[in-house]
């Protein structure tokens, strides 16, 4: 049960991985980590149902706020990009 | 516990916990004191264990009071006594004769986190050099190389950032190598403690790892010790930083590793791996010659002090490596007394240099074209100490060169074609030290050099100082070379 | 003072002398002054040590124990007493000299002129009592190290260049040769005291003799033996009363002295004679003394004639001394103090020619003979003493060496000395007839002889050249220690 | 066996992604599969049961590291110069490197094997006499805070140093170099018009804060300690200064403060060894402080926790600030 | 098989540490270095992580009441931990350089930076 679930999230992974590199867009790819971290939450709870250490399900819970935070730290630096992108434009 | 049995910890415990202190201390003159003060003690301690070490002990302590192969374990033996001097001496005497040179080229605001940083320097050094153990080694080592990168960084135009970065690379990637070799030999063996990995490793059957483990650390080390033709971050690196940096970190840091990786070989590997000596030295022996053949030719046609003194250093890295890869008494008493005279030599060259820093525009040779006659005693000393580095007799340089040339003729053939070489980069120290000493005496002075007066009492008093103990090394050498020689028997101990 | 204080005392004295000249150095009249009874303490003290030394003691100091059994210690044997008692004698007559012609010629920098000489006599009487080769090879270094300044005391780019290639060459065959050769030496021998009788003795056999022999000679660049000669037309450049120090007094001197010390310390004559492989040493001395003879024959600078007549002189003692019989050893070292004496003189006069009328080239001193009589009369004495002509003390060192070559039928060493004679006057008898019995060209600048503490000191150097002919037996009985008996 | 599995699968994703991120030309890109390539290290750390070094990698490899590199992207030029040389000393020596290394693998103990070497020595001390002489559950915290205290005071330098070499090099307004901390704009950010991040942002933080302590003093207990802890709550600091601006942030947390962090830590764990010195012990021999040895133990290994948090929650709020003040 | 498999650990070792040391040496853009030296230095935690493992062991938490636990190596992971915080500290100091570099220089590519050293 846990094995097949782990499973599922590998390939959704892979999935995952294949769009971060072929991206195109610079879109495509913040999309793709966050759901690659996301993926990294769930699998890391199954391996510790799978492993009988539920305690370290704590783990879990400290990737998913990483997670959030690299998520609007990417965001933050397109903002920041596209409004100097925009300034520069106006300048000229 | 008295407080002697703490001196092995406070040797590393005191600068470091100086050091954030420092960070607090805002006001650039405490901060300076501050860091004086503590590397002054350091030195204390420094001479307090060497005292010990002649006298016949080898001082062990116990980190945290957990016994050897469990906990850290400090272990101080004649040369890593030795270096600790080295290490505390050069810092000291940098930061005493120090201050008005860092004034002039580090910003107020800023100057707190330098000293700190210095500080973290001589900590992790100290801490390489008193550990019994592998991967304390590590730590201490990115410890010290990470402040280096930062007093480096320090340098005064934008060529240090470009070297710096440089240095970091290559330190890192030097680090990281000697982390996998330790890291394969505690695979194979459970410990990470030196002595502990000895005795373990003759159980060892399945070799394959160890000789390659034994071959990254070798590389990783040659990295940071600028060994020939892994140095080429050193001039680069030394050139551009701080010129206060440059006699700190010159006259020690390439000599802790070389320190590192002298335990590693003759202690850890040399009883365990069959012919691992004649795998160290047909390593050693070439690279140290062309590192000596080439620093010194480069040395020769440069025009930059700086950079030539730089390159000077590569050709002595090599020498003292030379003297390691003979794998006899004489000649390990020769790199280790090589060590100590070498950074006498150099350590004062610099300390000159940043002498002639604080009073002209630049340190090229025709910047201090003439300056002999307008800062007679800081040209003595930068002479005197020119010539130990040359090997004229009465200088500790010579003493050295002596004994690794009668090391090197002990070793026949072979040892002839070392002879030739040393015998050849002499000559050539003899060129580039001539044409500082004839740049700056003997040629027409600058309106600039003319209003030069000489350096400023602090920085005069250390230089000349360091330049009466190249002499006094010279003629009474007893003290190093009981050490180096204390050191040699040590290191081959096991070899017989 | 015991003879171990009086070592010690003559090794100081100049130094200290060197600060009290320093001191002394914004009032010239005082400053001269101290050099003078610097210098005539100093000759007093060294030719206090000569009787004991002649008694057959060998007082010796040991100054400090460096490393590995070696030491810095100082010890009197007869070789050496005759290095120091010629070096600080002739530096007195030097000094009144210098006064003369630094004074005539209102040269710079006059006080670091006497300071460096002091310092130069100290390194010199450091080699001549130096009890090994490591305390040799230390004074050595300081003597090179201290004359720099002297040679280079014009300043212009000129002399930096000459005095350049002055210090390399020196310092370049020191360490490059005979650094190595010491350390070859320590390996096998594990000495290197100097010891009568040699220390490589057993020690060392074959071809490798030849090749450290090789080593010694060319790295005692001071010896000047082809082809590490250049240096000393180079240090030309250098004021004549310094050319003095160098021809005469002190450093191609310590060259030869310490080549002649390797050879019966180090090696050992007995030793060396057995040895084939260290022959090639006659060969390179004739070869030298030929080749430097021919140079000087075509040259024409007095000085640089000069320099190149020192050069075929210098290779007599070594020859002299790598013949390898004592008659010989003892003809190298009578040939030292004889070849000073006549050295010094004509460098005196060339130096007393050009302060009285700047003249330095040869064709220049047609019918000077005349205007300077006194300085020309001791300029004869003296060629004819290099030429080796009785009644001049040439002839005695010449007299051993021959002696020496025929107890051991070497018919090179005879042949060379013939030949170079016969050179020796090509070169200096045209000089001397012209410039007495020619006429003088017009138009030349009207003078009299230099002033007088030069004229002084040159006739008192041609008269110590003549008296050594007639009164050479205390330095005969001296160095016939060296090998123990004459036959 | 499932860990092989999970293992193989898990590094040949890691090996593309290395891949990725070499190749990328845009350096974003390549922060992003850097951060990818993170979160697959950290996931097979805690197959390998490194859960301690898991979290590490997480916080650290995916949070901090990205944050920094994209704090030094937004000051640099984003995409990487095209170069078409290869560059075949480099790849000779990398392979060479390689092809020793893997010639080495064919003695090393297989993944997992039981009678490796290390499984031998030292480390069963650790696992048998911990809860006799320590007596907390976690023996990494153990052999971390303990045994191998002084290496992890080396760690607290280590870190202290990049502090302090990161604001000597850039400054930290308010703190260091002569810029005002007024000087940094104030208010709005990027993020301000964005609604969600900010009510979910503003909402998560004091969570995170809280999580940050639990991390901190649980770390006896389950994976975690002054480290981990340190760097979670830098990562909310750094949360609050995203969606609230610069300068609030520095208001909240001053750069005066930062420093004062930076140095505490280090101090506060530097004093627990002097204490132990003065009480008569060793360096960092926690036995002497209580009466108790094992109390002792557990004192000393809070205390110093503790340090490292302060230390590294100090050093990497005070260097993100100073990248981010840097471009404002 | 399975033996090989236990190998494969290492070689991921092996090939991550070939990568990251190429986009050091060979890459000429300092933050791609400094991405190629942070991978360089992952590999190496991975070899220590590797040999932490035991088959069928749990992470070194003693787990109260369970008596026959196996538990894997806690000393790699405490040497990783460190060698973690160094690899973040190099990381953090080097890209506090590029950024000097690039007000200084206008570039962050090493070859441009020794171009312009050399025209100095």
């Amino acid at each position: 049960m846990y094995l097949a679930a782990a499973l599922a999230i590998l390939i959704t992974m892979v999935l995952a991985l294949i769009r971060a590199l072929s991206g195109p867009s610079v879109y495509d790819r913040v999309l793709a980590v966050n759901l690659f971290g996301t993926k990294t939450v769930l699998l890391l709870s199954v391996v510790s149902f799978l492993y009988g250490r539920t305690d370290f399900l704590d783990l879990a819970l400290a990737y998913a706020l990483i997670n959030f935070i690299g998520v609007l730290a990417v965001l933050q630096f397109f903002e920041s990009r596209e409004r100097s992108n925009t300034d520069e434009a106006q300048g000229q | 516990m008295s407080l002697t049995a703490q001196l092995p910890a406070l040797q590393v415990v005191v600068p470091l916990l100086t050091a954030p202190l420092v960070v607090l201390l805002r006001t650039p003159g405490l901060s300076w004191a501050a860091a004086t003060a503590a590397s002054l003690t350091a030195f204390a301690i420094a001479v307090a264990l060497a005292g010990q070490v002649l006298a016949g002990e080898v001082i062990h302590y116990e980190m945290g009071g957990w016994p050897a192969p469990f906990g850290i374990s400090l272990n101080i033996d004649a040369l890593g006594s030795l270096v600790l001097l080295l290490v505390t001496g050069a810092s000291t005497l940098a930061l005493v004769g120090g201050r008005d040179s860092l004034a002039t080229e580090i910003e107020a605001g800023r100057r707190h986190l330098f000293y700190a940083a210095w500080l973290i320097v001589l900590a992790g050094l100290s801490g390489i050099a008193v550990t019994g153990d592998a991967f304390n080694v590590f730590v201490f080592m990115e410890i010290s190389s990470l402040a280096t990168y930062v007093l480096i960084a320090a340098g005064p135009d934008r060529r240090a950032l470009t070297a710096t970065f440089k240095y970091l690379i290559m330190g890192t990637i030097g680090a990281t190598f000697y982390l996998i070799g330790v890291g394969m030999v505690y695979m194979m063996t459970g410990t990470l403690n030196f002595a502990d990995m000895e005795v373990r490793l003759a159980e060892v059957t399945e070799l394959r790892p160890i000789v390659v483990a034994a071959g990254f650390i070798t590389v990783g080390l040659a990295l940071k010790a600028a060994m020939f033709p892994l140095h080429v971050w050193l001039p680069g690196a030394y050139t551009h930083a701080p010129h206060m940096v440059t006699a700190f970190v010159a006259a020690c840091s390439t000599k802790v590793a070389i320190y590192v990786l002298l335990r590693f070989d003759f202690f850890v590997f040399q009883n365990n791996l069959s012919q691992h000596d004649l795998h160290f030295a047909s390593f050693l022996l070439p690279l140290a010659l062309l590192g000596i053949l080439v620093g010194s030719a480069v040395a020769m046609v440069e025009s930059n002090l700086k950079r030539l003194l730089a390159h000077s250093s590569v050709a002595q890295i090599g020498y003292i490596l030379l003297g390691a890869s003979l794998i006899s008494e004489a000649g390990i008493t020769a790199a280790a007394a090589h060590m100590f005279n070498h950074a006498l030599a150099k350590g004062a060259m610099f300390l000159a240099v940043a002498a002639f820093a604080l009073r002209l525009s630049g340190v090229r040779l025709n910047d201090i074209a003439g300056v002999g006659r307008q800062m007679p005693l800081t040209f003595a000393a930068l002479a005197v100490a020119g010539a130990s580095l040359v090997g004229i007799p009465g200088t500790a340089g010579f003493v050295s060169k002596w004994l690794l040339l009668q090391a090197a003729f002990a070793q026949g053939t072979l040892g002839l074609v070392a002879v030739v070489v040393v015998v050849l980069s002499s000559l050539a120290a003899v060129v580039y030290v001539w044409r500082i000493i004839e740049a700056a005496y003997f040629c027409e002075p600058s309106a600039e050099v003319q209003a030069a007066r000489e350096a400023p009492l602090p920085i005069l008093a250390v230089l000349l100082l360091a330049a009466a103990a190249n002499i006094y090394f010279g003629l009474v050498p007893a003290f190093p070379l009981s050490l180096a020689e204390m050191s040699a028997t040590e290191l081959l101990g096991g070899l017989q | 003072m015991s003879a171990q204080n009086t070592i010690l005392f003559a090794l100081l004295w100049p130094l200290l002398g060197a600060v009290g000249i320093a001191l002394a150095g914004r009032w010239p009249n005082l400053r001269e002054t101290v050099t003078l009874v610097t210098a005539s303490v100093l000759a007093l003290s060294v030719w206090s040590l000569a009787p004991g030394i002649m008694d057959g003691g060998r007082p010796g100091v040991v100054v400090a124990e460096v490393f590995g059994g070696l030491s810095i210690a100082f010890s009197v044997e007869p070789l050496g007493m005759l290095f120091a008692a010629l070096a600080s004698t002739l530096w007195i007559v030097n000094s009144v000299y210098s006064i003369g012609y630094m004074r005539g010629n209102n040269e710079k920098h006059q006080t670091r002129f006497y300071v460096c000489f002091a310092i130069a006599i100290a390194a010199a009487l450091g080699v001549a009592f130096a009890d090994n080769l490591l305390t040799l090879f230390l004074c050595y270094e300081i003597l090179t190290l201290s004359t720099y300044p002297l040679v280079s005391h014009k300043g212009d780019a000129a002399t930096i260049r000459s005095a350049r290639i002055y210090l390399g060459i020196l310092l370049g065959t020191s360490i490059g040769l005979l650094l190595p050769a010491i350390i070859w030496t320590y390996t096998v021998a594990g000495t290197l005291t100097f010891t009568p009788g040699g220390i490589l003795e057993g020690n060392l056999a074959g071809p490798a003799v030849g090749l450290l022999l090789g080593l010694y000679v060319f790295g005692i660049g001071k010896a000047a033996v082809m082809p590490v000669h250049k240096w000393l037309p180079s240090a030309m450049v250098a004021p004549t009363p310094v050319s003095a120090l160098l021809h005469a007094v002190a450093v191609v001197k310590a060259g030869v002295f310490t080549v002649t010390k390797v050879i019966i310390y180090i090696f050992g004559v007995e030793a060396l004679f057995a040895e084939p492989s260290g022959g090639w040493l006659v060969y390179a001395a004739a070869f030298t003394i030929i080749a430097a003879s021919v140079v000087a024959l075509r040259q024409q600078n007095l000085k640089r004639m000069l320099a190149y007549s020192t050069i075929g002189q210098l290779s007599y003692v070594i020859m002299a001394a790598a013949v390898l019989t004592p008659l010989s050893e003892v003809g190298a070292a009578v040939h030292i103090v004889a070849h000073a004496f006549g050295k010094i003189t004509l460098f005196f006069s060339a130096g007393a020619i050009y302060v009285a009328s700047k003249k330095t080239e040869l064709p220049q001193l047609h019918g000077i003979g005349r205007r300077m009589p006194w300085t020309m009369a001791a300029f004869t004495i003296a060629a004819l003493s290099m030429i080796g002509v009785p009644p001049t003390g040439g002839f005695v060192s010449k007299w051993f060496i021959l002696a020496g070559a025929f107890q051991t039928d070497n018919y090179l060493a005879i042949f060379t000395i013939i030949l170079s004679t016969v050179l020796n006057a090509a070169y200096f008898l045209p000089v001397i007839f012209a410039a007495w019995f020619s006429t003088e060209p017009a138009g030349g600048k009207d003078h009299g002889e230099a002033p007088w503490p030069a004229v002084l000191a040159l006739c008192v150097t041609a008269m110590a050249t003549l008296a050594f002919f007639f009164f050479n037996q205390p330095v005969l009985e001296l160095e016939s220690q060296l090998v123990g008996r004459l036959k | 066996m499932i860990t092989v599995v999970f293992s193989v699968f898990l590094l040949t994703l890691l090996v593309i992604t290395a891949l990725g991120v070499v190749r990328a030309q845009n350096l974003f890109t390549a922060v992003m599969l850097t951060g990818i390539f993170s979160l697959l290290m950290a996931a097979n750390f805690f197959v390998l049961d490194a859960a301690d070094v898991a979290l590490t990698e997480a916080a650290v490899g995916a949070g901090i590291s990205t944050v920094l590199l994209l704090g030094a992207l937004g000051l640099t030029p984003r995409e990487e110069r095209a170069s078409g040389a290869k560059r075949w000393l480099a790849l000779v020596v990398t392979a060479l490197t390689t092809v020793v290394l893997l010639y080495a693998t064919f003695e090393q103990p297989r993944l997992g094997d039981p009678q490796a070497p290390v499984h031998q020595h030292v480390a069963p001390w650790y696992l048998e006499k911990t809860p006799e002489l320590v007596d907390i559950p976690n023996v990494v915290t153990a052999v971390l805070g303990s045994y191998r205290g002084y290496d992890t005071l080396g760690e607290v330098i280590v870190v202290l140093t990049a502090g302090i070499g990161v604001l000597f090099l850039l400054g930290l307004p308010g703190a260091v170099g002569d810029r005002p901390r007024d000087d940094i704009a104030k208010g709005r950010t990027y993020l301000s018009h964005h609604l969600v991040p900010q009510v979910v942002g503003r909402l998560v933080i004091p969570f995170i804060l809280l999580f940050a302590l639990y991390v901190q003093f649980h770390g006896e207990y389950g994976p975690g300690g002054g480290f981990q802890a340190g760097a979670i709550f830098a990562a909310a600091m750094i949360l609050y200064a995203l969606i609230e601006g610069e300068r609030e942030a520095l208001t909240v947390i001053s750069p005066k403060l930062l420093i004062w962090m930076m140095a505490g830590g280090a101090l506060l764990y530097g004093s627990v060894g002097l204490v132990t010195m003065a009480l008569g012990g060793n360096f960092l021999d926690y036995n002497v402080l209580h009466s108790n040895p094992v109390a002792g133990q557990q004192w000393g290994i809070i205390v110093i926790e503790l340090g490292v948090g302060i230390t590294v929650a100090g050093v990497l709020l005070a260097i993100y600030h100073a990248f981010a003040a840097r471009g404002h | 098989m399975m033996e090989l498999l236990g190998l494969y650990n290492y070689w991921v070792f092996a090939v991550l540490l070939m990568i990251g040391f190429y986009a050091v040496i060979a890459r000429p853009n300092m933050v791609k270095k400094l991405l190629g030296l942070s991978i360089f230095q992952a590999a190496v935690f991975l070899l220590y992580i590797t040999m932490d493992k035991v088959e069928g062991g749990t992470a070194p938490i003693i787990q109260k009441g369970v008596e026959d636990a196996i538990y894997s190596n806690p000393l790699p992971q405490v040497l990783i931990l460190t060698a973690i915080v160094v690899g973040i500290s190099t990381t953090a100091l080097g890209l506090a350089l590029v950024v000097r570099i690039h007000e200084a220089y206008g570039t962050i590519e090493e070859d441009e930076t020794q171009r312009a050293d050399l025209d100095e």
